[in-house]
């Protein structure tokens, strides 16, 4: 059961760690649905909401590797500080998430929540590629809606849930190029 | 499902004006005919009936009333924008976020409003400008992080240093949405208005702040109440003494207009900070202020700024002026009179600071003024509906709180 | 109709007024100016009317202000003073005074949101009109030429800022902050003291050089002028009201004293920069604050004799205010010397009776206030000299534009000179009312009874000795041929040269020199911070969360 | 109509102690300067016929400003705490005498800045000095009615009364323009024939001031009475302060120029802090 557990975040680490270390559309793409697909396993408490993540997650990947940059990029030189960064805070994750947090849901659940915010975050801070930022907004998306599904108090928690989903998939359809400004 | 409409109706609307771009004048009929709509059914909503919701989402009375200034702004703007405005790019963009600021208000708990934010930020990083996606994505990415963080911690046991904790990181999500210091995005004077950060901050940020703060001010608890309160006033003060420095030494007219919005929003977070029903009311009126005054003045004053057109000192920019210092009788003579006596009420020194930041506050309006040039036309118009606004917010305050349900 | 309506009538007039000239100025109607000064001296009329015949106290209640505090209107024996204050010259000053139809509509304006500040039953309704006719002014300066506003805006925005703050703090300890219902233990020294620098800053009561004199610098008059006439007693019009709102007393008598000291070393700067001014028009210019140095010393006294001394000074402040614009510049002016006596306070005009009144009532109150009552003198010697000077020195400075009107300043001179003869019906018709009014127990202080001003100090025989004086005075003027020496071209030196002449410039160039040095500039450097903040430092944000994570755990 | 107030001021300006009385009593005075201050010009009826001479006026071509100054002197003596004065000690005020007098001077100023050896820093000086002689005696008593101060001659006023009484004399010279530096018409006798009405109008001035400028020194330091001695003794005091001017006035215009300046700035001024000091002692240890 432990073995599974550990699992289930190891894959949800592999995920985020993949977003973070990627700059290609594959490894992105890979990033988003391992993570979704960590997660949504974490949930299963919850069967409808992990359901709806780990679509949504497969979604917003598939939508991915259309655009943006070809093949998978992962670990590009000068990449040290990331592959560092995501060891750290997969530590400190798997510390906060089972040591000092006493909730919401399960231990693996918040830890798996915990890696995508912080490395979702850490991302979205330190890229300038649009893809790459997309890729970090919805990895924090999916964990909102895991946080909402791992509360599960609220009697809304399930159109919540929804929503992050269906937000995750819709940062998907947005596309990787950069708009030409004009107007005033 | 009065909730549902309001929000479906501007979503809808913005959808028929993106694809509709090719011919303007049909897009600004169908967005603005559903953008309307969209009005009609958030006024409708004061009607208990026509609140109910199938998906459960609620409006409270004060983000529906900012709502309503929100949609009134955009109207604003978008029939009197000034010649050469992309006013079908304004509508959609505007009908977008409008759409996204009901979600916020109608969000039935904080995560939700994390999940709203992430994808206005996106859809709002995604218009066309001149800073990349990446980088304009940045301050509302930490703030549903932040978010995230702060709910995690709410749930994450009873020690008060997990309440305290919580009430740090959801106050500094709330100033990280808005775009405000110490989470002030990059500005490029050169940037289309829908895409700037004081777009975000003047129009969306106003009515995200009131909504979040309707669902971040019940979950703090006893132990976090001290911290929630002495942040807020804290970054207030912080972004009252950065804007109107910032506003009065700034090189370029466009920082100068965004340092003024952030000038309102610290005398804004001054009002949520201090938790007394003063307060509340004075950042209220503050951020109905920025939504139907300074945000609106800002998008006229653009042909200025981008030099197209030569700066003037009419009486009515001196008129302006005064409005934009918070002379009385304008917005500024109620918003002073509320937030001093909440500051009295709480510790008279924070009355002091903020007077002394009201002061300094004069030295730049008059080179605000100065950027809406001699306005003619629909911007002569559009002066005089901002400064009966204005007056409106200064001498009957109580009316516009009423709509708020203060 | 509301009871107590008629309070608003005055200011409703100026209103209308105001309207009207814009829509008829709009539809190519050019009546601005007659109309304005008709409807003035219409309001001057209706509160006359409404006030003298009853003597009847009239209060009108408006909607809220804000939540808890009402929009509220007195018209009582104070009010009434204090709105001929605002009244007298402002329906000279638009009578007299070249205006175009837009500037005549919000002058007319202007003068009504006076008036209702000075109509005003409580500090925070008072500091909406107050705050109101202020911005008006800014508008009428800026729209004419920006000079002296740069002084103007900044002093009443500081003004008004603690006015509103006192009106709040008398809100929040007793839950009203009107003048005649605020109880006794509410008002605090703090609070008189922001109420105290309300009144400094927005009548410019100040020593160095206040923004009443700074308008005489602008090259034309009469934007400034009317500023000056309306705002200057709106300040005073505070501190009378706050004896009534501490039971007829400030709240400490130090307070009095601190003050009283205030109004004699403005009395004494203003007279010393007068002295050594070099036109006539800088002379002239320190006219009004050098009277309101008086009136200060008079109300700081607190004795009835001392109020109804202020109140009464300001009366003659406002006949000066409207006098001062109104002197002829042009080479015609040869009255000028007469004028300028007649400003110094040459008797038997008000400008003397109401000087020694001051006087009086500092040495009737004994201990300290009869030194402050010698060196108030001392300042009126100076104005001597100052007036004696003025006659030869050119009537402006180069580039302004020559104001004035021979028929205004006639009237308002005449008014003046006579004041001194009817100072005995002013003070006890006016003065003595208004003071009862704030004073609980108050006067039988003064006797007279109308044609004479006797207080225990000493007395003015207003009618028997005033009035005689009047005619041997005026009869030489009517009929002689003479006429009088016209100002020489260049101004002669000033008796006392002022100490701190270019002190200022060198304190100015020192602090604008002051800079951080080299090594320390990149700790205080805002621009590097926000450069960081822009670009979403990473560090910047994570170090930022850790110490408020650290702080708010402590 | 207070009738009968008004005719005992008017009596007050035109006859007693003003008008008639002021200029009988200030040409016998004028001429006594001219002679004691111009000796070299002959006798006392050269002096006479001289001063005559100098105060010739055209009443049609009167000059206004010297008109209006003459009314104030005479304003300044209906306050005098004189005997048989008919205006009501009780609207008296030597504030009012006091203001009427500096008035009057400064009109003449108006006219004669920059004119002759006049030099109005000084006169501000002695004005100055003057002032604190007529208004310190008032503040132990809070009453500035000038009989009632004269009437004080014994108990802890007589150290003030004494210092104020003798900066008041040493301040008269200046006070009536019997000095060059404070006479822009010219001391008395130096104008053979004046030039201009004015001239001639503020040397009549002079002549007005003889009697409330001496007269208010009588009034404040010595008690008055409604009797032939009062009148007596009023009279010899007054005279004796104008001797006094005359004399202090002859021996300054022989000294050289600056002389004047000097003694004024180094005697007077110091003396009149030194008053400002006894008056502070009185007010703090008797009143």
């Amino acid at each position: 059961m432990l073995a599974l557990e550990l699992v289930e975040v190891v894959v949800a680490w592999l995920g985020a760690a993949l977003v973070v270390l990627s700059d290609g559309r594959r490894g992105v793409a890979l990033g988003i649905a391992l993570y979704a697909a960590g997660l949504a396993s974490t949930l299963l408490a919850d069967p409808l909401a992990a359901a709806a993540l780990a679509l949504a997650g497969l979604v917003s990947a598939g939508l991915r590797l259309r655009d943006g940059h070809r093949g998978w990029g992962t670990l590009p030189p000068g990449s040290t500080p990331r592959l560092l960064l995501c060891v750290v805070s997969g530590v400190l994750a798997a510390y906060a998430g089972a040591s000092l947090l006493e909730g919401p849901g399960p231990a693996p659940a918040r830890v798996a929540i915990l890696l995508g915010g912080a490395l979702g975050v850490a991302r979205l801070l330190s890229t300038t590629r649009r893809e790459a930022a997309l890729a970090a907004a919805t990895l924090m998306t999916l964990a909102v809606g895991g946080a909402e599904a791992a509360i599960g108090a609220s009697q809304v928690a399930a159109t919540v849930v929804l929503a992050a989903a269906i937000a995750a998939m819709l940062l998907g359809l947005l596309p990787a190029a950069e708009g030409e400004p004009g107007g005033a | 499902m009065g909730p549902e409409l309001a929000l479906g109706f501007p979503a809808a609307g913005a959808v028929l004006a993106a694809a509709l771009r090719r011919r303007p004048a049909l897009a600004l009929l169908c967005g603005g005919l559903l953008g309307v709509a969209g009005a009609l059914a958030l006024g409708l909503l004061w009607l208990p009936p026509a609140q109910t919701s199938f998906l459960g989402l609620g409006l409270p009375a004060a983000p529906r009333a900012l709502l309503i200034f929100s949609a009134l702004a955009l109207t604003l703007v978008v029939a009197l924008a000034p010649a050469g405005a992309d006013r079908v790019g304004l509508l959609a963009a505007g009908l977008a976020g409008s759409a996204g600021l009901v979600a916020v208000a109608a969000a039935p708990d904080v995560l939700a409003v994390a999940v709203v934010i992430a994808l206005l930020a996106a859809g709002h990083a995604a218009l066309p400008g001149g800073r990349p996606f990446a980088v304009r994505m940045r301050g509302p990415g930490l703030a549903v992080a932040l978010v995230l963080a702060g709910v995690l911690l709410q749930h994450g046991g009873d020690a008060p240093a997990f309440a305290r904790l919580s009430a740090l990181a959801l106050v500094l999500a709330l100033v990280a949405a808005a775009g405000l210091v110490p989470f002030l995005p990059e500005l490029d004077p050169e940037e289309p208005a829908p895409a700037s950060p004081v777009a975000w901050t003047g129009f969306f940020g106003p009515a995200l702040a009131i909504a979040m703060v309707a669902r971040i001010q019940p979950t703090v608890g006893p132990d976090g109440a001290p911290v929630y309160g002495a942040l807020l006033v804290g970054l207030g003060v912080l972004n009252l003494a950065w804007g109107t420095l910032g506003a009065w030494l700034a090189e370029g007219d466009v920082a100068a207009w965004r340092y003024s919005f952030l000038a309102d929003w610290g005398l804004a977070l001054v009002g949520l900070g201090i938790v007394v029903p003063d307060g509340y009311a004075a950042a209220y009126l503050v951020l109905a202020s920025v939504l139907l005054v300074r945000f609106p003045l800002y998008l006229w004053a653009r042909p200025v700024l981008v030099g197209r057109a030569a700066g003037a000192m009419g009486p009515a920019n001196v008129l302006l002026a005064a409005a934009l210092a918070g002379a009385a009788p304008f917005a500024g003579f109620s918003i002073r009179l509320l937030l001093l006596r909440a500051a009295t009420t709480v510790y008279w020194p924070l009355a002091l600071v903020l007077g002394l930041g009201m002061l300094v506050w004069l030295a730049h309006s008059l080179r605000l003024a100065r950027t809406l040039g001699a306005p003619r036309g629909r911007a002569a118009v559009g002066v005089v509906l901002a400064l009966g606004f204005s007056l409106l917010l200064g001498v009957a305050p109580a009316l516009m709180l009423a709509l708020g349900g203060l | 109709m509301p009871p107590g309506i008629q309070v608003a009538l005055p200011a409703a007039v100026l209103g209308a007024a105001a309207l009207l000239v814009w829509f008829a100025g709009a539809a190519g109607l050019r009546v601005g100016r007659p109309l304005a000064a008709t409807s003035a001296w219409i309001a001057l009329a209706a509160l006359c009317l409404l006030w003298l015949p009853r003597r009847g106290i009239a209060e009108l209640a408006g909607p809220n202000l804000i939540p808890g505090a009402r929009l509220l209107f007195r018209l009582d024996a104070v009010s009434f003073a204090f709105g001929l204050c605002v009244l007298v010259p402002a329906a000279l000053l638009l009578t007299f005074q070249r205006r175009g139809w837009r500037e005549s509509g919000a002058a007319a304006l202007t003068v009504a949101a006076a008036l209702l500040a000075v109509l005003a039953d409580g500090i925070l309704s008072t500091s909406l009109f107050w705050g109101s006719a202020a911005t008006l002014l800014l508008v009428q300066l800026r729209a004419d030429h920006e000079r002296a506003t740069e002084v103007f805006w900044p002093a009443l925005l500081a003004g008004w800022l603690a006015l509103v703050w006192a009106g709040v703090a008398l809100e929040v300890t007793s839950g009203t902050a009107v003048y005649t219902a605020v109880p006794v233990t509410a008002m605090t020294s703090a609070t008189f003291l922001l109420i105290a620098a309300a009144a400094a800053l927005g009548s410019g009561l100040v020593p160095w050089r206040p923004w009443t004199a700074e308008m005489w610098d602008r090259p034309r008059l009469y934007g400034g002028s009317l500023a000056v006439a309306v705002l200057f007693p709106i300040g005073f019009y505070l501190l009378v009201r706050a004896y009534a709102a501490d039971g007829g007393r400030w709240p400490s008598a130090w307070l009095n004293v601190l003050l009283g000291v205030l109004g004699v070393v403005i009395a004494l700067m203003s007279a010393l920069r007068a002295q050594a001014a070099p036109t006539r028009r800088e002379f002239l210019s320190e006219g009004l604050p050098g009277l309101g140095g008086y009136a200060l010393l008079a109300f700081a006294v607190g004795t009835p004799i001392g109020i109804s001394a202020g109140v009464t000074t300001l009366l003659v402040a406002a006949g000066l205010a409207a006098l001062l614009p109104l002197l002829p510049e042009g080479p015609e002016s040869r009255s000028a010397p007469l004028l300028l006596a007649l400003v110094a306070g040459a008797p038997p005009a008000a400008t003397f009776a109401a000087r020694a009144l001051v006087l009086m009532a500092g040495f009737e109150a004994g201990e300290g206030w009869g030194f402050l009552a010698v060196a108030a003198v001392v300042a009126w010697l100076l104005g001597f000299a100052g007036a004696a000077r003025a006659g030869h020195l050119p009537a402006r400075p180069r580039g302004a534009e020559a104001a004035g009107s021979a028929a205004g300043a006639g009237l308002a001179a005449v008014a003046l000179l006579a004041g001194g003869a009817l100072l005995g019906q002013v003070v006890s018709r006016v003065s003595v009312p208004a003071t009862a009014e704030v004073l609980s127990g108050a006067p039988g202080a003064i006797g007279g009874g109308g044609v004479a001003v006797l207080t225990t100090a000493g007395g003015w025989a207003a009618v028997a000795l005033g009035l005689p004086l009047l005619v041997l005075v005026l009869l030489p003027i009517l009929v002689s041929r003479r006429s009088l020496p016209a100002a020489t071209a260049d101004a002669p030196e000033p008796p006392l040269r002022l100490p701190w002449t270019g002190i200022a410039a060198g304190v100015g160039a020192r602090l604008s020199g002051l800079s951080v040095p080299e090594q320390y500039r990149s700790l205080v450097n805002p621009r590097a911070v926000e450069a960081a903040m822009g670009r979403g430092q990473p560090l910047l944000w994570a170090v930022l969360l850790l110490a408020l994570a650290v702080a708010v755990n402590r | 109509m207070p009738w009968e107030d008004l005719g005992a001021h008017l009596l007050a300006l035109l006859i007693y102690p003003g008008g008639l009385a002021a200029l009988a009593l200030g040409l016998a005075a004028e001429i006594g300067a001219a002679w004691a201050l111009v000796p070299e010009r002959g006798g006392l009826a050269e002096a006479a016929r001289g001063t005559l001479r100098a105060l010739r006026l055209q009443p049609m071509n009167l000059a206004p400003l010297a008109a209006w100054a003459w009314v104030l002197a005479l304003a300044a003596a209906s306050q005098l705490a004189a005997p048989f004065n008919r205006v009501p000690p009780a609207e008296r005020n030597s504030l009012v005498a006091a203001a009427a007098l500096l008035g009057a001077t400064w009109l003449a100023w108006s006219w004669g800045w920059g004119r002759r050896a006049a030099s109005p820093p000084l006169v501000l000086a002695v004005q100055a000095c003057w002032l604190l002689a007529v208004l310190l005696p008032s503040l132990g008593p809070g009453n500035l009615r000038p009989q009632a101060l004269g009437a004080v001659v014994l108990g802890g006023q007589v150290p003030l009364k004494l210092a104020c009484g003798v900066l008041y004399l040493a301040c008269l010279p200046a006070l009536l323009m019997l000095l060059p530096e404070s006479a822009p018409q010219g001391p008395p006798g130096a104008v053979a024939r004046p030039r201009t009405p004015e001239e001639a109008g503020f040397g009549v001035l002079r002549v007005l001031l003889w009697m409330p400028a001496c007269g208010l020194f009588t009034s404040l330091f010595f008690p008055s009475a409604d009797d032939a001695l009062g009148l007596l003794r009023f009279l010899v005091v007054t005279a004796g302060a104008a001797a006094v001017a005359i004399a202090v006035a002859a021996n300054l215009t022989r000294r050289p120029a600056g002389v004047t300046r000097l003694l004024y700035l180094r005697l007077a001024l110091p003396f009149a802090g030194f008053s400002v000091l006894v008056a502070a002692l009185t007010v703090v240890f008797i009143h």
